[in-house]
């Protein structure tokens, strides 16, 4: 069994090994600290900062559907100036690659939080744009419109020297296109999926379940979409991919690499398994070491490499 | 912690509501008031652990009961546990009750399955030689859950279910009101139903106690990472902002919570 | 309690209740016939038919995933000759509705199928038009591309005097602007949802699971996303919505109508318990009893009527 | 038929390996060949029924045998099945085997699981008078599941297990050859091997007998609605087809099926 060697190479960015949280999905709490060592992870992804104090969505946030979880979460916030001044120096104590995930409601609220980040750049890698939220001005989110997606990267990459993650969302009709043109206005990586939109409603109220009415849905529920999505996108556009949705276990972070995905996110399954990310780590280190690869990256994209050969 | 307990124990109490007992392989030391994330599932429907809390702390068998009422699929599939099965505990969790120092008289006030976690609190009041008085509610008096174990440790258990004549037009807090008249509570807890919850918070005033309220609410993750778990707590200020249930409760100062 | 009328009026289409199984779902077999009487479905869907006798898709066509089946069947048809000449005898003998799916690879295909079905009037009530299967000439499904969306439902209605039911794809950014081009072209109704696209990759042969490489998801995973679609349809375009998606009970029927679905069809829930849909018109029923309403109608869309007030 | 049948027995033969009876509450008249879906679960995750052959029917006692081997959830599931349990069934379905009118000797040539059909048809052989020959094949002699209870309905039985030394060249088709260079056979009838699907399609040339194989195919409906299981089978015309294994088969001439 050859050595394996885990680190991964994303871009610009080199990571330990290809297992990160999702965005929002994982706290730097004492309680988390106690569970493992964090410096374990390939990176450390923090929840969207916006530029504001802002207070999310009305309860309910959270309904459980079947394998899967709608959440209307929102992007309650304390803002940049309370995340640079107490939620940064925090973080950075992590020894490993440190992701922040910045939001907005505007173009220029993405390019202002971003260009406030840029002097971090020791304690900061990359900067993730959550493109999902909804566009203020326009209603919808910056994700599913060619304009606003096009607009937002190329302001975010003239506000910083920090490396660019574009965040896919699921709900389009061309992801190919989206990640096209994530790259074209200077998108280093791309992070894929965020989550579809979802609803559900209460029989006996008769009245949608969640207070925002509408939400996110993630968990194994959304894996078959994601999986596709990263495999068109992977074979199209040139750049590394994040992968994410609906990954519990290292079974289904191998399908997502060798659907083309260079490094994996895990969200809901950590609520599951707090414990998931590093089984994963090592279900990989194994399944490479077991199948006579010596590095993640041999097997980016295998499912579809292996077959035009 | 996030471990692999056991049942030690399952039994139904009255129909739809059970007392599972769980052996953890290490010292767990919980406070009355914190909860557990528990799964006894491998599927992926349902998906994530549930809060439970504890109900009776017993560190000195490495156990712990919880009280539970079945609502939908989680709390089904629960109530086929035998002893000897596996569930995945991720806890203690929260902040818990807290007893004011040199207390000397509290009470607790809990309807229906909100009896849950007042056990653990009466039992570890009533060893530290704090007098307890127990005020419960239910719709029916089979549904005065765990009263024979509360009334062990309380120096007077006051009931009233809504079968009763005389619930037409009193709650049990009317009750608390009485007793509080003329003997002095440091503390009261409160669990179980917003009605109760606002009638102590009035009380609070006149009485001068301190009162605390167990908050339920729907949760992913139990630990403050999802943000999912909001209530609606008022500052000193008398600003409202969102709180979260599992990391900044389950326990709040009840004057402090729009319920 | 009121007696209750299930009978449901889709613009010109009557129903008997308004419960359907969803087309390639369910058929007018022995076994099927020996489970329960077919006429008390609200409707019978027939499986999609094409103008030529195709083969489908090679195996393997179908693979569980979590909450849902990924489906790659294709659409084998024995063409639109033995549908008319096996196939619709024998469902025209079911006393209930008749709805026939029909598809092609090109805007042309669906014309000549529906005109070929028009002297059939007698037996068939609708045509539902299969909009997921990709385009011949463009390689993009028709209901993802607004025009060929149009020009489809358009040609159809050119075609047939009978009712159209245009069935919508959920792979799209804007449902709402599908919709209602469906409309504008002249459906009468719609139904939604058809399958997400999702896959699988086999981590040990690392190749995709099935033989299309990609396939169709449904099942529980993707009732969320079905709703949510329905509930932004039924407030925007003013036609009646078949609502389907993951229904596997009753409540989920019922949580369909309360976002706005007239009426409702079944698809892998079948699979799973081939009395569902017996269940779900029953506890249609008992749910309008038991609530005070005297017909299904009553509660289409309250979950945003009743907010609205 | 869809019904809820009961569990009146299991147990596991070897590690992997269960055998579940099941007690249906209705006359139940399946033949060997024919399967049945089955669910034992209601939870969304396994979604579908799986597809089980009958392997023992007992049509006087109301029930009937599968034998299983654990492949994953569902079936690990299954494993936790116990009497009294209830689990759904669709069936019976599919053509199942024929034996040839007046047919005096078959054989049934089966590796591993593909075992499971084959003790029902032997044993319906058996009770009509016609002789079995059983050849078997396994990758361990602990593997040739069901063997004593084929062996006391067949005339002789052959094995063949991949851990004795005359595995390396010969399959236990070979040992069919050499039985039919001199004894006649009617039918053949094959089940869980590919390889030994293919010995047989050629032997069946060379001996005249009329061989059938047992197919498998992952299913959804199991009655030919969803048109997910197909297998390519030629034609008269020699021009091959899809078929679908629950509808057309998963019986299927040997000589037909493109393996
Ligand atoms: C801190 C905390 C402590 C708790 N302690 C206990 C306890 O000791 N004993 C006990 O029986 N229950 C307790 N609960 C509630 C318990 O978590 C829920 O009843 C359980 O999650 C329901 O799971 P389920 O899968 O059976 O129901 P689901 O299928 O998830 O839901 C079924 C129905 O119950 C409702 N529901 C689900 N969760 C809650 C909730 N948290 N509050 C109110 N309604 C809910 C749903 O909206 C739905 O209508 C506690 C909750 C919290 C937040
Ligand atoms: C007509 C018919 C009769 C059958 N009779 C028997 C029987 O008597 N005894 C028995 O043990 N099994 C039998 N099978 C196979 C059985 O249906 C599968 O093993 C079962 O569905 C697996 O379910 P699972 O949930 O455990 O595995 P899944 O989680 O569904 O799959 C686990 C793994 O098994 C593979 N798998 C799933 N289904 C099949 C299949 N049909 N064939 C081959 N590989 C499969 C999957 O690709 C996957 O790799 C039969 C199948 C058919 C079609
Ligand atoms: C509770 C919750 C909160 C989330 N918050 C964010 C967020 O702040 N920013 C973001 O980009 N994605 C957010 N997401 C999306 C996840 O990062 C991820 O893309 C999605 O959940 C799919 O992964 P999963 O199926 O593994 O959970 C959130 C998801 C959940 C469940
Ligand atoms: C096996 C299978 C075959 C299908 N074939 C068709 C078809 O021929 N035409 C069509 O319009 N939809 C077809 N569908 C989609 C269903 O009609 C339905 O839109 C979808 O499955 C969602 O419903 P469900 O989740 O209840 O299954 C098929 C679905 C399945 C699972
Ligand atoms: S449950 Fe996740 S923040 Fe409270
Ligand atoms: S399993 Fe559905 S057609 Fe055979």
């Amino acid at each position: 069994m050859p050595d394996v060697d885990l680190t991964v190479q994303l871009g610009p960015l080199t990571l330990k090994n290809p297992v990160m949280p999702a965005s929002g999905t994982f706290e730097y709490s004492e309680e988390q600290r106690e569970l493992f060592d964090l410096a374990r992870l390939g990176a450390m992804v923090a929840k969207s900062v916006t530029l504001k104090r802002r207070p999310g969505n009305p309860a309910p946030r959270l309904h459980e559907v079947t394998a899967g979880l709608l959440n209307a979460v929102g992007i309650p916030s304390e803002g940049i100036h309370h995340f640079i001044e107490v939620t940064l120096p925090a973080l950075a104590q992590i020894d490993t690659t440190l992701i922040v995930s910045i939001a907005g409601d505007s173009v220029e609220e993405f390019a202002t939080v971003a260009r406030m980040l840029d002097p971090y750049r020791g304690q900061v890698s990359a900067l993730e744009l959550n493109l999902s939220c909804p566009n203020l001005t326009h209603g919808v989110p910056f994700a599913t419109d060619e304009k606003l997606m096009r607009a937002t990267v190329e302001a975010v990459r003239e506000s910083t020297t920090l490396p660019i993650i574009a965040k896919l969302s699921p709900n389009v009709t061309d992801i190919v296109k989206m990640a096209g043109i994530a790259r074209e206005a200077g998108a280093d990586i791309i992070s894929m999926i965020n989550t579809l939109i979802g609803m559900a409603i209460d029989v006996e109220t008769r009245r949608p379940v969640l207070g925002n009415v509408v939400g996110g849905l993630s968990g194994p529920a959304i894996k078959p979409v994601a999986l596709r999505m990263i495999w068109e996108t992977s074979q199209s556009v040139d750049i590394p991919i994040i992968g994410m949705g609906g990954i519990s276990n290292a079974r289904d972070a191998i399908e997502f690499m060798l659907a083309g995905a260079s490094a994996v996110a895990v969200g809901v399954a950590s609520f599951r398994n707090p414990l998931v990310m590093l089984e994963i780590v090592d279900g990989i280190e194994s399944y490479l070491a077991g199948h006579g690869f010596g590095s993640p990256k041999e097997i980016v994209g295998l499912a579809w490499k292996e077959r035009m050969v | 912690m996030w471990i692999k307990g056991r049942v030690t124990d399952q039994s139904s109490i009255v129909p739809g509501y059970y007392r599972l007992r769980l052996r953890v392989p290490v010292a767990f030391g919980a406070r009355p008031g914190q909860f557990a994330m528990i799964r006894a599932w491998d599927t992926y429907d349902p998906l994530l652990p549930r809060p439970f809390s504890f109900h009776r702390l017993l560190p000195e068998k490495g156990e712990f009961e919880i009280l539970y009422k079945v609502r939908g699929r989680g709390t089904e599939l629960m109530t086929r546990l035998s002893t000897g099965d596996e569930v995945y505990i991720r806890g203690p969790l929260g902040n818990g009750f807290e007893i004011p120092h040199g207390a000397e008289r509290i009470a607790v006030v809990a309807r229906g399955i909100g009896i849950a976690p007042m056990l653990a609190l009466a039992e570890e009041a009533a060893k530290g030689g704090v007098e307890v008085q127990s005020f419960l509610s239910a719709k029916t008096r089979e549904l005065l859950l765990a009263h024979a174990e509360l009334e062990k440790v309380s120096a007077e258990t006051f009931v009233l279910t809504d079968d009763m004549p005389e619930a037409k037009d009193r709650l049990v807090t009317d009750m608390l009101a009485e007793v509080a008249a003329h003997k002095k509570f440091d503390a009261v807890y409160v669990c179980g139903s917003r009605r109760l919850t606002r009638a102590v918070a009035s009380l609070e005033m006149e009485y001068g106690f301190r009162g605390y309220v167990a908050m339920e609410s729907h949760m992913a993750c139990g630990t403050g990472a999802c943000k999912g778990c909001i209530c609606k707590v008022r500052g000193e200020d008398g600003e409202e902002a969102y709180k979260y249930v599992c990391k900044d409760g389950p326990v709040f100062p009840v004057r402090r919570v729009v319920v």
